[in-house]
Formats: structure tokens, sequence, C-alpha cells
């Protein structure tokens, strides 16, 4: 049997004007378990918890139920304040007569009737209560971060900078992401190379940084502070050590058919190739797909011309297994796939492409070496259109159901770009609306209408149609002007929808992060922890968590480090004590809830069991007190009643309930 | 000996409850049980048996024992009041009256159960002939006639009349109740039926079962025997068996916390629960073989060492219709005929 | 007042559109064979069932101007579908008539084999009960 | 018969199986009594026919940690009750050689019984191999004619389909017997008024002796320790009192077993009141299938269950009272 | 009205979630938004949390009507919490209402934590639709009347 005391708060008259406290104090004595009851003008106050502790002392209490405000603004004082008198800061419960009682009643005899009544149930529940112990986890002090795109580079220099060791893995042959394919960035229009590059080069340069390119995360296991990751590096046939990166294989290779990623398709690439000129590492890989080497076995041109003899054809993949204490999330997106957009002719005509195509067509390096033409006659465009929401903002399924949030802008920078260095090219924006919140966002939106003479149509195009003499017919609709609109294009940019990296749902699942109906994956809360996962220990940097622009990015990927780095500079992780546990007499080892648990925290151990005299060995749940925090999900899963939830256990929730029944 | 039209039953219930609760074979939702009699419940006597048996009207599934009533930290204990007042159970078989018999030997020895003895004085039982046992009857076995019930009244449904006949004092009282309903009749037609009945008992495939060997006498041999292994095998655990049984007499005491005290009731036990008989250290039998053998062994060895021979069963069949795996009583004792005593 | 909105509600109900959904895009305006025909635009038919203004919309030339094309209906991003309203409408004034008596098995006999099958299908979802 | 007996003992013989669980013969003709046979002699009782009724996958969990392999006589709805266990690490498919035997539609002796045939000495037409069209059955009081069909287990006519769900070999033919809508009597219930609902459960369940039979029987009812005999919930009641509590029972029972429970039926078929279990479980199965899509428990051991799934757009419980 | 209201005072057990629901209810109680005092809140920290059973005991320990609260789909605090909360309560009720207990006694609304004129507007909705059916006499144990 608990020893309780019950300390019934006056909150200065906030509770003593409507609830009669003295009388709840009075009937508390009534209560099975209570030794001591007492009421005081300010419990919160210092006077008011060394009457606890006097109580506690005095009366050798077991459990205390402090009857006042809400938990949610006083279990931590008064828990600390019965740990201060030596008992388990988890023997304290709060009945809440001020919140939940004095504040939203007038009648005194029906506030005081509640009052104590909610004071039963809190007796009720302590009676049951037991101590617990906050569990303590190690932290590994190093960081890995998913991505090698601005996100995650940004991440790995903050958390790097912070003076903790930091891996990125990426998959492609070099770090730099979406953002070193893009020619000018918005709203300044500075080179996106020139601000990216010193960032590349600078991670890869940083003592705490290591860098894995040409790479894959292909298992995750272990918890916040200790996870265990394998990393897969792919053969890159090319010894990193070795080799110089002069290019001569590149330029020698004789197989040059494989289409540029990099310049998403729109030209070839050799087969041993480095993305792009400034590639982070400078260190190609053999693409063995479109090597004639690995396909028939004669060749080798590249390590005949390779003075130093960098070239490995019998490279295999390689597993590295490293553990980490927190690991971030940057897998970036990718343009959605347009079959189901036939209406747009994207796969009938070349000269109408997406806007990623076009930042590779505008840029110095890219296929048509920075010239604006079209990419079937290679001739210069008079007439270009753009068409907004293609694939964003759509019900239906072939399309996102969100806004992309980056196209207004970067087609208001595209038509000011062309309308920049080609005065004699008119452009046309068919939008829907234009979004243009951020800094200085609008403004340069309307430069690009106001000074560059963009010409934006309100209203969707409904069809392009490519035409035999090589134009293509744009059909629209003004709706403002209340008129369908022929018109004809040279060239055709579709703002194409973003959607996150399709790799991100595997990864997603190695790291039990959830993730949300469109994949991006989610945040633990939306306002109030944006960047953090709701699995603990993870973090989320970029467009895997939502679209965003550059600006954005850097600012997220920066917030992340800084939790990761928060979690990092912990010795030692607390755990929340009030985690599920199965009774291991009466699990099955059904599964059930581990098929509800949102942080991955059960798993199954077959362990010999003693049921009263009958020894067998079982399959029984096991929750890892580290990952679990404490939702409950699994224990109403179960169906035997095995797993329960220590603070809430089944039996303290149904003591309330007949307390309050009765 | 007396005899009333069957049309005219229904004024005999209604004579019989004007005074006294009156329990009978009622039909609710398909099943026939026994239940009170009201003047819109569906009275059955063609059915043989009822679900249950009627058991409960002296020995209920749950009854409760008293109440414990808080006041501030004071308790108050109310006890549950006896019977006090007389009823009749209408239309028991012999084999349910025979049963009453063996709870009485538990029941009524020292200590005396009060709750039980005051239901059992205050109790009038008429018993209704078995007019057509069925194929799993074999009270026979345990000497019961199924042609005419040991109770205060035996009665016969013969054709469109029902003959009744006073057996005991109580029998007389009861008959004298309802004296204005009944006529004067001669044994002969009831003689007959008896003679039908005792005929049709002849030819059931149970009524012959030897229990050569089963007896008080036969423990360790009995117990030790390997073929419970195999025998309780296909069991559920369920208790069916010994809900349905009416000479079962095992219960347990339970609390229940009503918000304002805590009432204490008994409730039937059955040995096939692995809660049965549990006490603070664990439980005496731990597996379901050991409780599938307790309840056979209670039946046909322990009941009898402790009371001159009688078994504690009395062949009403009820188990053998409603055992879900298909198991019963008389298959144990068939599967101890066979081949001795060696598996 | 009241029969006009429950004719908007009849239509909602035929077409099974929720007008709502629409984000005022012009997709359906801008793929409208018959646009220049039509007195109010497809773009402009959610607006007519969300105020009600059934009457306008039964009266106007765009009523039968439709072809029934489904363009609108394929390329609506939001799932609002002008074509399936511009249809329900024209059910409605059907129903009004009176004329919805043909009944499946008198089909066959109509039926010319030149009829193109989209007409066949546009009949059937117009009879449909 | 014979051939699923042949093979039973040639499975024996070349040690494939140590055991085989199946039927034994019972002491009347339609007492059939799960068994283990684990001789080639002891097979001579080994028989099924329409009364071999029980659902034998609930077996298999003790019979999987017994050493070796044991063929399992499983009906075409006993394999759904199968792949669920399986589903939940209940039994171990190694231990088991899946003999999936023939139906044509399981008998119901209470059926037989309810049209007042007694005394039964003999029932012909019972057997595997016979039509199944009609049943011959000798009582002490005369011979008597019974359909089939009308001696079926209710749940045998609302049959989910003669294919078994998972197998090692079949054995013996099938006869459809569905000639019902599985979810015509919930409908039923579902457009009563509140009064009457109330007072057909209440009739119903007032007859239930607590006896846990439904329970025992059922192969979704595997826990170790049900929460009703153990403290974790102070539940434990073994009392039939006459206020709500046994509806509680049954209440919790159909939850524990929502979207596990495969309809097998058995909760139906061992009452020994005769209170139609099913239509509580059913009730389950026909609200998971119009609200969150059609999900048939044990059709296989890979589908997410419904109550550890969702989706963003599942329907509010407010639903419960808009349907009216 | 305020005679019958005299004669019955029925039991309201409310489960909130502590991230959301519980919050709005501190929130309603912090701008004085009243609802009747029949309401009593049980904190617990999901609404997946909350077992049938609880809900089936209240009611049997003679609760006349139950609701939970708790985040609204997609805002959970432990992310998916809600939404299996929200298939179990679906098919309770269903059930409740499928053996003929008036469907009005249970209820499930989503209250975030700055919803606290929604948490008191459900309340005092729900209190007085509890008024209106009366007192549950069909789930409550007859042993807990007295």
């Amino acid at each position: 049997m608990q020893r309780i005391g019950v300390f019934v708060c006056h909150c200065g008259s906030n509770i003593a004007a409507t609830v009669d406290v003295a009388k709840v104090a009075e009937m508390a004595l009534m209560e099975p378990g209570v030794v001591h009851a007492e009421d005081y003008q300010y419990m919160c106050s210092e006077a008011g918890q060394a009457k606890i502790a006097e109580a506690v002392h005095e009366k050798n209490l077991t459990g205390v139920v402090v009857c006042s405000c809400s938990p949610r603004m006083h279990e931590a004082t008064f828990r600390k304040a019965a740990e201060r008198a030596g008992l388990n800061p988890y023997m304290v419960e709060i009945a809440n007569i001020r919140e939940h009682c004095s504040w939203i009643h007038k009648d005194m005899e029906e506030a005081t009737k509640k009052a104590v009544i909610l004071m039963r149930a809190a007796v009720a529940k302590v009676n049951l209560n037991t101590p617990l112990k906050e569990g303590e986890s190690r932290v590994t002090k190093r960081a890995l971060v998913i991505g090698g795109g601005i996100a995650g580079i940004q991440t790995a220099l903050d958390i790097a900078d912070a003076g903790y060791e930091v891996d990125i893995v990426e998959k492609t042959p070099s770090i730099g992401g979406r953002m070193s394919q893009l020619d000018k960035t918005f709203p300044t229009l500075d080179c996106s190379a020139c601000i990216l590059t010193p960032k590349m080069v600078e991670a890869a340069a940083h003592e705490k940084i290591t860098i894995y390119t040409y790479s894959e995360v292909e298992k995750v296991s272990g918890f916040v502070g200790e996870f265990t990751v394998d990393i897969r590096k792919k053969a890159r046939h090319v010894d990193m050590d070795k080799c110089t990166g002069c290019g001569v294989c590149q330029e020698k290779c004789p197989s040059k058919k494989a289409p540029s990623e990099f310049n998403r398709g729109l030209n070839k690439r050799s087969a041993i190739y480095t993305p792009f000129a400034q590639a982070i590492p400078n260190v190609p890989v053999i693409d063995c797909d479109n090597c004639i080497k690995f396909k028939t076995g004669k060749c080798g041109i590249c390590a005949k011309v390779c003075q130093a003899g960098a070239i490995d054809y019998e490279q295999q993949d390689e597993i590295l297994t490293e553990k980490y204490g927190a690991i971030v999330v940057a897998t970036g997106f990718d343009t959605i796939n347009l079959e189901k957009y036939d209406e747009y002719a994207y796969s009938q005509s070349p000269d109408v492409i997406t806007s990623l195509e076009l930042e590779r067509v505008m840029n110095a390096a890219g296929p048509t070496h920075g010239h604006l033409e079209r990419l079937s006659d290679g001739k210069a465009p008079k007439e270009m259109v753009f068409i907004q929401c293609v694939g964003s903002r759509c019900s239906d399924d072939r399309g996102k159901s969100y806004c992309s949030k980056i196209c207004c802008m970067y087609t208001a920078k595209h038509a000011m770009l062309i309308r920049d260095k080609y005065p004699d090219v008119n452009v046309t924006v068919f939008y829907i609306d234009v979004r243009t919140p951020g800094k200085n966002f609008d403004e340069f939106y309307r430069r690009a209408v106001e000074q560059y003479g963009v010409n934006y149509i309100k209203g969707q195009v409904g069809k392009v149609i490519p035409q035999p003499d090589g134009k293509l017919l744009v059909q629209a609709s003004d709706l403002l002007d209340n008129q369908q609109i022929l018109k004809e294009a040279d060239m055709v940019v579709l703002a194409t929808a973003i959607e996150p990296n399709p790799d991100v749902r595997k990864i997603a699942t190695m790291l039990t992060a959830s993730i949300d109906t469109n994949n991006f994956l989610t945040e633990a809360h939306a306002k109030l922890r944006p960047v953090e996962s709701p699995t603990a220990g993870i973090f989320l940097s970029g467009v895997c968590q939502g679209p965003k622009d550059i600006p954005e990015t850097v600012a997220q990927a920066g917030a992340a480090a800084v939790k990761a780095v928060g979690l990092l500079a912990k010795d030692k992780l607390m755990t929340n004590p009030c985690t599920a546990h199965a009774d291991e007499l009466l699990c099955n080892g059904c599964s059930t809830c581990e098929n509800v648990c949102p942080y991955g925290a059960i798993t199954y151990e077959e362990k010999e069991v003693n049921d009263h005299g009958i020894r067998e060995v079982r399959r029984i749940a096991n929750v890892n007190n580290a990952l679990c925090q404490g939702c409950g999900a699994c224990t109403v899963a179960c169906p035997s009643g095995a797993m329960d939830l220590k603070g809430f256990s089944n039996r303290q929730i149904i003591a309330e309930v007949d307390a309050i029944c009765r | 000996m007396f005899k009333i039209a069957k049309e005219n039953l229904a004024a005999l219930f209604r004579m019989i409850a004007k005074n006294q609760e009156l329990y009978l074979p009622v039909r609710t939702a398909g099943q026939v049980n026994f239940a009170a009699w009201s003047e819109d419940a569906k009275v059955d006597l063609d059915t043989l048996k009822s679900v249950k048996s009627p058991k409960d009207a002296f020995f209920p599934q749950s009854e409760g024992l008293y109440t414990v009533k808080k006041e501030g930290k004071k308790m108050k204990v109310e006890p549950e009041n006896l019977k006090d007042q007389p009823f009749v159970v209408f239309g028991m078989k012999a084999c349910d009256v025979k049963g009453l018999e063996v709870l009485d030997r538990v029941f009524l020895s020292d200590p005396v159960d009060t709750f039980y003895a005051a239901r059992r004085d205050h109790g009038t039982v008429v018993a209704l002939a078995c007019h057509e046992p069925e194929e799993t009857c074999f009270c026979k076995v345990f000497g019961v006639d199924a042609a005419e019930g040991a109770a205060d009244v035996a009665a016969w449904m013969i054709e469109d009349e029902l003959y009744w006949k006073p057996l005991t004092e109580k029998g007389d009282l009861l008959t004298e109740t309802v004296k204005e309903l009944l006529s004067e009749a001669d044994e002969g037609k009831v003689e007959e039926e008896k003679e039908a009945i005792h005929r049709i008992t002849e030819r059931l495939p149970y009524m012959n079962l030897s229990l050569e060997g089963w007896n008080g006498d036969a423990l360790s041999e009995k117990f030790d025997d390997p073929r419970w292994e195999e025998l309780y095998k296909p069991c559920l655990a369920c208790g069916t068996c010994t809900f349905v049984c009416p000479t079962c007499q095992c219960y347990d005491i339970k609390d229940y916390d009503t918000g304002r005290g805590v009432s204490r009731y008994r409730c039937w036990d059955s040995c096939m629960y692995s809660d049965f008989t549990m006490m603070a250290h664990g439980n005496n039998r731990t597996s379901q073989m050991q409780r599938f053998r307790q309840r056979f062994m209670h039946k046909l060895v322990y009941y009898p060492a402790n009371n001159d021979g009688m078994y504690s069963c009395v062949g009403c069949g009820r188990c053998v219709e409603k055992c879900p795996a298909a198991l019963n009583i008389v298959k144990v004792v068939k599967a101890f005929q066979n081949q001795g005593g060696e598996n | 007042m009241g029969s006009e909105k429950k004719q908007a509600e009849m239509i909602r109900e035929i077409s099974g559109v929720n007008p709502l959904k629409c984000m005022k895009c012009g997709k359906c305006s801008a793929t409208c064979p018959s646009f220049n025909e039509m007195d109010i635009k497809p773009h402009q038919f959610v607006s007519y069932v969300i105020n009600e203004d059934i009457e306008s919309l039964v009266n106007s030339k765009s009523l039968w101007k439709c072809l029934s094309c489904f363009a609108c209906v394929e390329r609506c991003p939001r799932d609002v579908k002008p074509g399936k309203l511009i249809d329900a409408a024209r059910q409605l004034v059907v129903r009004q008539k009176g004329q919805d008596y043909l009944s499946a098995d008198e089909i066959p006999e109509l039926l010319d084999p030149e009829l193109p099958q989209q007409l066949l299908v546009s009949a059937f979802r117009r009879y449909r009960r | 018969m014979q051939e699923l007996k042949d093979r039973a003992r040639e499975l024996l013989a070349d040690g494939t199986v140590k055991r085989v669980l199946g039927w034994k013969i019972g002491d009347l003709p339609y007492n059939p009594e799960p068994a283990y046979f684990e001789t080639e002699e002891s097979l001579k009782d080994f028989v099924y026919n329409g009364f071999c009724g029980a659902n034998l996958s609930k077996y298999m969990i003790e019979a999987s940690k017994l050493d070796g392999k044991t063929m399992v006589c499983l009906k075409p709805c006993d394999t759904y009750s199968f792949n669920q266990l399986m589903k939940e690490h209940r039994v171990d498919r190694e231990k088991a050689y899946i003999a999936g035997v023939g139906c044509k539609g399981k008998l119901d002796i209470e059926k037989i019984r309810k049209q007042g045939i007694k005394a039964i000495e003999r029932i012909e037409g019972a057997g595997i191999c016979d039509e199944a069209e009609t049943l011959k059955i000798q009582t002490v009081y005369g011979e008597k004619t019974c359909a089939y069909a009308d001696a079926m287990l209710e749940r045998c006519h609302v049959c989910k389909g003669k294919e078994h769900k998972i197998y090692d070999e079949l054995i013996g033919e099938s006869k459809e017997t569905a000639d019902a809508d599985r979810f015509d009597e919930v409908a039923a219930i579902e457009a009563m008024s509140p009064e009457e609902k109330f007072a057909f459960f209440q009739k119903e369940l007032s007859k239930c002796i607590r006896c846990n039979a439904c329970r025992n029987v059922c192969p979704a009812c595997s826990c170790r320790k049900c929460v009703f005999d153990s403290t974790k919930f102070d539940s434990s009641q073994k009392a039939n009192v006459d206020s709500f509590e046994e509806k509680m029972f049954h209440i919790i029972r159909a939850f524990h077993v929502a979207g596990r429970c495969t309809d097998c039926g058995e909760c139906s078929r061992v009452c020994p009141q005769g209170i139609p279990l099913h239509l509580f479980n059913r009730k389950f199965i026909k609200d998971i299938n119009e609200l969150y899509g059609e999900y048939q428990a044990g059709e296989d051991t890979g589908a997410k269950a419904p109550l550890t799934d969702y989706t963003f757009e599942d329907a509010e419980p407010s639903i419960v009272g808009k349907r009216g | 009205m305020s005679i019958e209201k005299k004669e019955f005072r029925p039991k309201i057990v409310a489960f909130c979630c502590n991230w959301c629901s519980y919050a709005g209810a501190d929130l309603a109680g912090s701008s004085r938004l009243g609802y009747p005092a029949d309401v009593k809140i049980i904190r617990v920290p999901c609404s997946c949390r909350v077992n049938p059973m609880f809900i089936l005991r209240a009611f049997e320990k003679g609760a006349d009507g139950v609701i939970m609260c708790g985040c609204h789909p997609g805002d959970c605090h432990y992310s998916t919490g809600n939404y299996y909360a929200r298939r179990r309560m679906t098919l309770l009720f269903s059930m409740l209402d499928y053996i003929g207990v008036e469907n009005g006694r249970t209820r499930v609304e989503w209250v975030s934590a700055a919803e606290g004129v929604k948490f008191s507007d459900t309340m005092n909705e729900f209190v007085e639709k509890i008024y209106s059916l009366g007192e549950n006499v069909r789930l409550g144990d007859l042993r807990c009347r007295s």
C-alpha cells in the first residue's frame, strides 16, 4: 500500500475562489492510501514545495498528489521537489483543478465536487504508480549525412565546424547535387557554380569531413546515439588514390554514346566520366553498362592511356560499417516523369523541355555551350513559351497535390535572363498564380514584367501541338480577357513539378523515419520541430522534407546541423522512462505491436521463459527503451495485453476511469 | 395419482406461480433452459434436455455472498439474504433430480452451505418422466430410472394429459395448492408409459456402459494410467462440460468493485480452466492433462471414495452433446475398457 | 431561389463533381474546341454552379455547344471536369422536360450503326437513372 | 477418405511426418474427435466425414512445439486460419505437412436435432465420398431423412470458397456449398432500430454461460494467456451475471480478433447455447471491408492487418452516426 | 429542462492526448471557456493509448458518455498514433451502435492545442447530447447502480 500525501493548491484565488480547497483536502483523507492532506496558498512556491518535502519526511510518503494547475505547467516542478525530498519523481501525479475545473466553472459546490473527483482519480493512479528511472544511452560523436547536394554539404560543414566528425554519403560520382546543374540562382542572379564550388571544395578539404561518393547507404540498425550503418562503396574502377584527374581517359574513351546525366540526357558523355568539370572528387568512374571493356572484354584504352595506372577493372564494391550518433537525411529531389502529360508534347518534340533542361541549355558547360537554341534544329528561337504548374497542384493521379514552390521564381529568372541576353526573343509565361513570397522575390518577378517585358498571361495551357514546320502551336486560355489563345512558339519550357528523390522511400524504411503520401519525410512537428524526424536522432535537411529554394535549404541545413550537434554534444542521453514493455509471460510474439510502432523500437527475440513451471523457448517482443517514445500504440494493438506502458499502465488508466465513474 | 389436461397446464403454472416462484423449461432464442415462469414465457416440455441443467435453481451460476460498503474510511458488511420464500422447479428429469442428491452430499454435509441449504429447504421439485430418451442418455448406468424421478412430485406427460403423483410431504403440500385443477387418475396409463420408456432405454447405445474398475479404490491405478496423456489432447479447456453438468459443484469466490464498495460473489468454476484452484504459489495442476483427468477422476473415483461408492455422474449426457471437441465421460470410460491397463 | 439551390445540388449529384475544387487555372478553356462558340466559357461553369445560377447555365448557348469531347475532363488537374458539369446540366433539362423515358430495351431499335461510339456512351450517361 | 488414410499411412511410413492430426471415429454416428495418429496401426480409427467440422489449425500451435512434422488435415476454410496463425508466428510452417482435404459442407448435429430427429443410431450419407444430397438417419423412433444442406453449419452456407490457401498436397473433392450472402444477417441487424438491436442481442447473449468454448476454439484467440484470465485489465470474470458484463465479454473478444478473424465460424459451431457469435466478427469484417477496403484475414501471410494500417483519408468515427 | 438536469447528472469521461487535446482543454480553461462539470478528463500520452477496453470499462462502471480527443490527423506528436486510434474507435463505435447502444454516447473529436474554443464547444455539445439521451442503461453493470 502506498502512503500518499495530497496537496491542494489555492493558486491565490484562481482555484480557491471557486473550489473549496479545504474540503478537497478533507475528502482526500477518505481515500485509500492517503495519509496526509493539506491545502496551501501557492504549492509551486518555495514554501509550498517545502511542504511537500516536509510531509514526505514526516509521514514517510511514497506518493504525492498535487491538486493544482495543469501538469503541463508544474508537473516538472513538483516532480523535482519530490525528487529533492528523496522520492522518485514519477511517484507524483497532478490533479488539474485549475484549467479543468476552477477556471471553467462558476458554481462552488459543483466545482468542488468535480475537484474531489479529479483528486480521487489522481490518488487512484498514484496507488498504482511505480518508481521509474530514466535510462541512459551512449552517444557516438559522429554524424552521417545522406546526400551530397547543397543541403548535405551545408549540414556537414556546419556540424564539422562545430568540431564533430561527419561523413557524407553521395550516390552519384560527385557531390554538388541539383544546385551544380543550375546556371544562375534567383533572386540575385548569382552564378550557381560560383557560389557552390567553394563550398564543395571546403567540404572536401575539411579535416572533420569524409566524403563517400558513388556510395549508398545499405543498412541501418541501432538507435539514437548509436546507429550502425553499412555503406556500399560502389566500384569506380578507378583508384581514387592514384588518379590525378588529368581527364585523358575521358578524352580517349571510344564509347561516347551514354546520355549525360548531368546534362539531363541532352548530350552524350564517355563511358569513363566525371559528371562535370568541377566534380569533387575529380576522379572519373567507369559506367560498366556502356564500357566496351566490360561489355565485350576488349578495349582497355583508358588503362593504356592512364599514366597514373589508376584504372582497375577488377575493383569490387566495398561495404563499410560505421557508427554514428546522428543521421541527417538530405536526399533532395528530382523532376517528375512527364509520361502522363501527353498534351504538352514533351515526348514528341525536342523543343519542349523542362526548366531543369533549360538550365543546362543556358549553361556555358551545357550541351549548347550556353547558346539558347532549339534542340531540334539548333536555330535560335524567336518565341518562347513557359508553362507553369506542370504536374504541381493536381488532385488527380497524374501529378502532385502540392505546389513545387520554386517554379514561379526560376521561371521569372529564366524569362529575365533570356530577355536580357536575347532581347529579340519574345517570352510568354502562362501561369495560374504567381507565388512570390520571399525576400525580394516579388520585386524580382515584377522586374521581369516591368523591366524585361515578359508577357505573363493568366491561364493554363491546354495543349501543345507540334506543327509540320517544326513550330509548336500552343493552345491556351487568357482568363482575364476571357479569350482562347493560339500561339506559335519555337520552344516551350515546362515548369515541371519536383518530387522527393525516389530513393528516399528505401532510406526512410531503413531509418524508420516516417514519410508522407508524397514521399516527403515527415517532420516531428510541423511548426515546432521542422528539421527533426519523429524518429529520434534522424534530422531532415533540404527538399527531402518539402519543396524549398536554395536559401531555405541552406537555412534548414544549418538548423538540422544545430540539432545534430545538440545531440552529439551530449555524453549520454537520458531516455523517457514512460516506455512500453512486454510481459514475457503474456507475449504471443505475434508481431502486431511491431507493425504499429512508429519508431521501430520493437524487435523480437527467441527467449527461454519459465511460465509457471513450463520452460520453453518463445518468440518475445523486446522494446528498445532508447527508441520508444511512449505513445502506447503497441499497448492497444497487443491482443493479450502483454504490452503495457510505464507511467500510463492499463491498470492505472482503468483506476482513473473507475474513480471518475464512481 | 392425479392428472390434468395438457391445455390446462398454463392455468396450473399460473396457479403455482401465484404464491411462489416457478422455474421450468423455457425456450429463449432457440434454446431451452430453466427460467422463471411468466405469462409470455415459451414453456417447452417437449425438449428432453435443457442446455444447462436445472441445478441453477439451487446452486446458481453466480450468487452474491455479501457486500462491503465504504463509508469514509470505515467498512460496513451487508450479508446477502438467504432464500426464505418457497419455490417450485417443474420439469426436472430423473437424472437431474439424482444430480441434486450428488450436490446435497457436498453442500449439506458439514460444514453446511447455508445458501444451498436454504434453497433446498424452500424448493419443491416436480420431476417429469423422459417420454423419449435419446442416444446420449446413460442414466441407467447410475441407477437412475428415466421413467420416474425421485422428486417431490413425479409427473408424466402421456398424450394430452399430465399425470401427477406426489411422493413427499412437500409434494403433497404443492398438490394441495393446485388441487382444484387436478383430477384423480389411476396408474394404468403411467405403468404403460414407464414400460415403454424402459423398452426404449434398453435400445439406447450408452445405457449398458460398464463402470467396472471405476470406484473409490481405483485411485492410483487410474491416476497413473498413461491413457490420460492421449485422451486429453483434443480438449479445448473450455468449461462447457462443467457448466452444463447437473453435478459439478466447484465454485470460485470473487470480488467486484462497484465503486461504492465491493460485492463478494461466488460463481461456478471449471476444473478445465487454467486458473482452477490457483493459489498464491501457483497451480496444483499445471497441465491440461491433469485438469482433464481431475474431472473424470472426481466423478468416478474421488467422489465415490468419499460417498459410499456413489458416483457424481448421473448420465444425463449433456456433456456428450455439447463438448466442442466431441469428448465425453463415456469415451473416457470406454477407453479404459479396451485392452486392460497397458497402452 | 429554393429550386435553384436544389438544381445546383442535383448538378453536383449527377456529375459527381465538387466545383469547389476548381483552382481557376483555365486549362479547360484552353483545351476546349468549342470555346469560341460558347457564351459561358468552360472555366466559368463552376462559378455558375457555385453561385447556384443554374437558370443562366441551362439557357446558355454553351449548354448545347459542348461537344462532349471530354478534353477538359481528361486534362483538368483538379478533378473538376467541366464537361461533366455541362453534361449534368443537360440531363437536368432533359429530366425537366420529362424525356427520360428511354429504357434500355428500346435502344436496339433506335440504334443507327453509323452513330459514333462516343455519342452512344453519352446517350447512355444521359438516360441512366 | 481411403485416399486420405492411405496417404497418411505412406507419409508416416516414409518418415515424412511423425504424426497425423485428423479425426478419430466417434462412438456415436456424429461425434468424431480431433486426434493425433502416430502409428500406421492407429490409423484404423481415422475418419473424415461431414461431421469433421473442427478447425484443426489451432491444434498446430501445440503441434509446432513437437519434434518432427505433423501432417494436418485442413479444410479450405481452415487454411485461412493457418495462414493467419503463421502471420502471427504462432505456428511453424516447417513443422506442418498440410493435407488440403476436400469439403462438401460440414454438418451440424444441432440442426438435425432441431428437426426433431433424436435417439440417433446410424447416419448414412455423411461420408466425404457421398453425394452430399440427403442424409438417411436411423433412430430408435424410426428412420428419418434430412437434406444435407439443411443439416449444414451456418458457415458452410456462406462459404468463402473451396480453394485451399496453403497446402502441401490436396486430397479429395469438394463441392461448393455457398448459397447465401455472408453479410445478409449483419445487414438485417444493422437495419433494425436501436431498441430492436438491443433486444435481439440481449436475448441471445443472456443465454451465454461464459463457458469460454468460443474463445478456446477460436484460432485467432491464440493468446498464451487471455486478457480475461490475466489481471492486467482487471477483467478476469467468470460469472455469468444478468447485467451487461456478458455482452462486454463478447464485444471485447470480437474486438480483439477484429482484422484477424478469418470468419471460420468455429465460435458459433461450438456455442452450447447456439448463440450466433459470428454476427459480431462479421460485423467487424463488414465494416472493415466497407471502410478500409476488402480484407480477408488469412488470405495470405503478407498483407497489413486493417487495425495496424491506416490512410490519411480514413473515415472519421462520426461516420457511425451518419450512416443512419 | 432545469429540473430534469437536477435529477440526472451524467458521468462523462474524456480521454485527451497529452500533446494536443489536453493542451486544448488547458487553453479552454485559461480562456475561461466554460463547459459542464460533468466532464472529467483523463490524460493519456496519445489517442492511440486509448484501449477500447477503457471505454467499455467506463460504460460498465456507469459512465453515460465517453469522448476521446486527439491531435488532428496528420498532426500526431507520434506521427501515426491518431490514425490507429481513428480506426479502432470507428470500429468500436460501430459495434456499440450495432448492439443497440445509442451512438451519441460515444464521440471522437480532434482538438489541437490552439483550439480551446473548439474543446469547450465540443464538450458543451456532447454534454447536451448526453442529457438528451439520458442515463446509460444498456451498458452499465447493474451492480454499479444504487
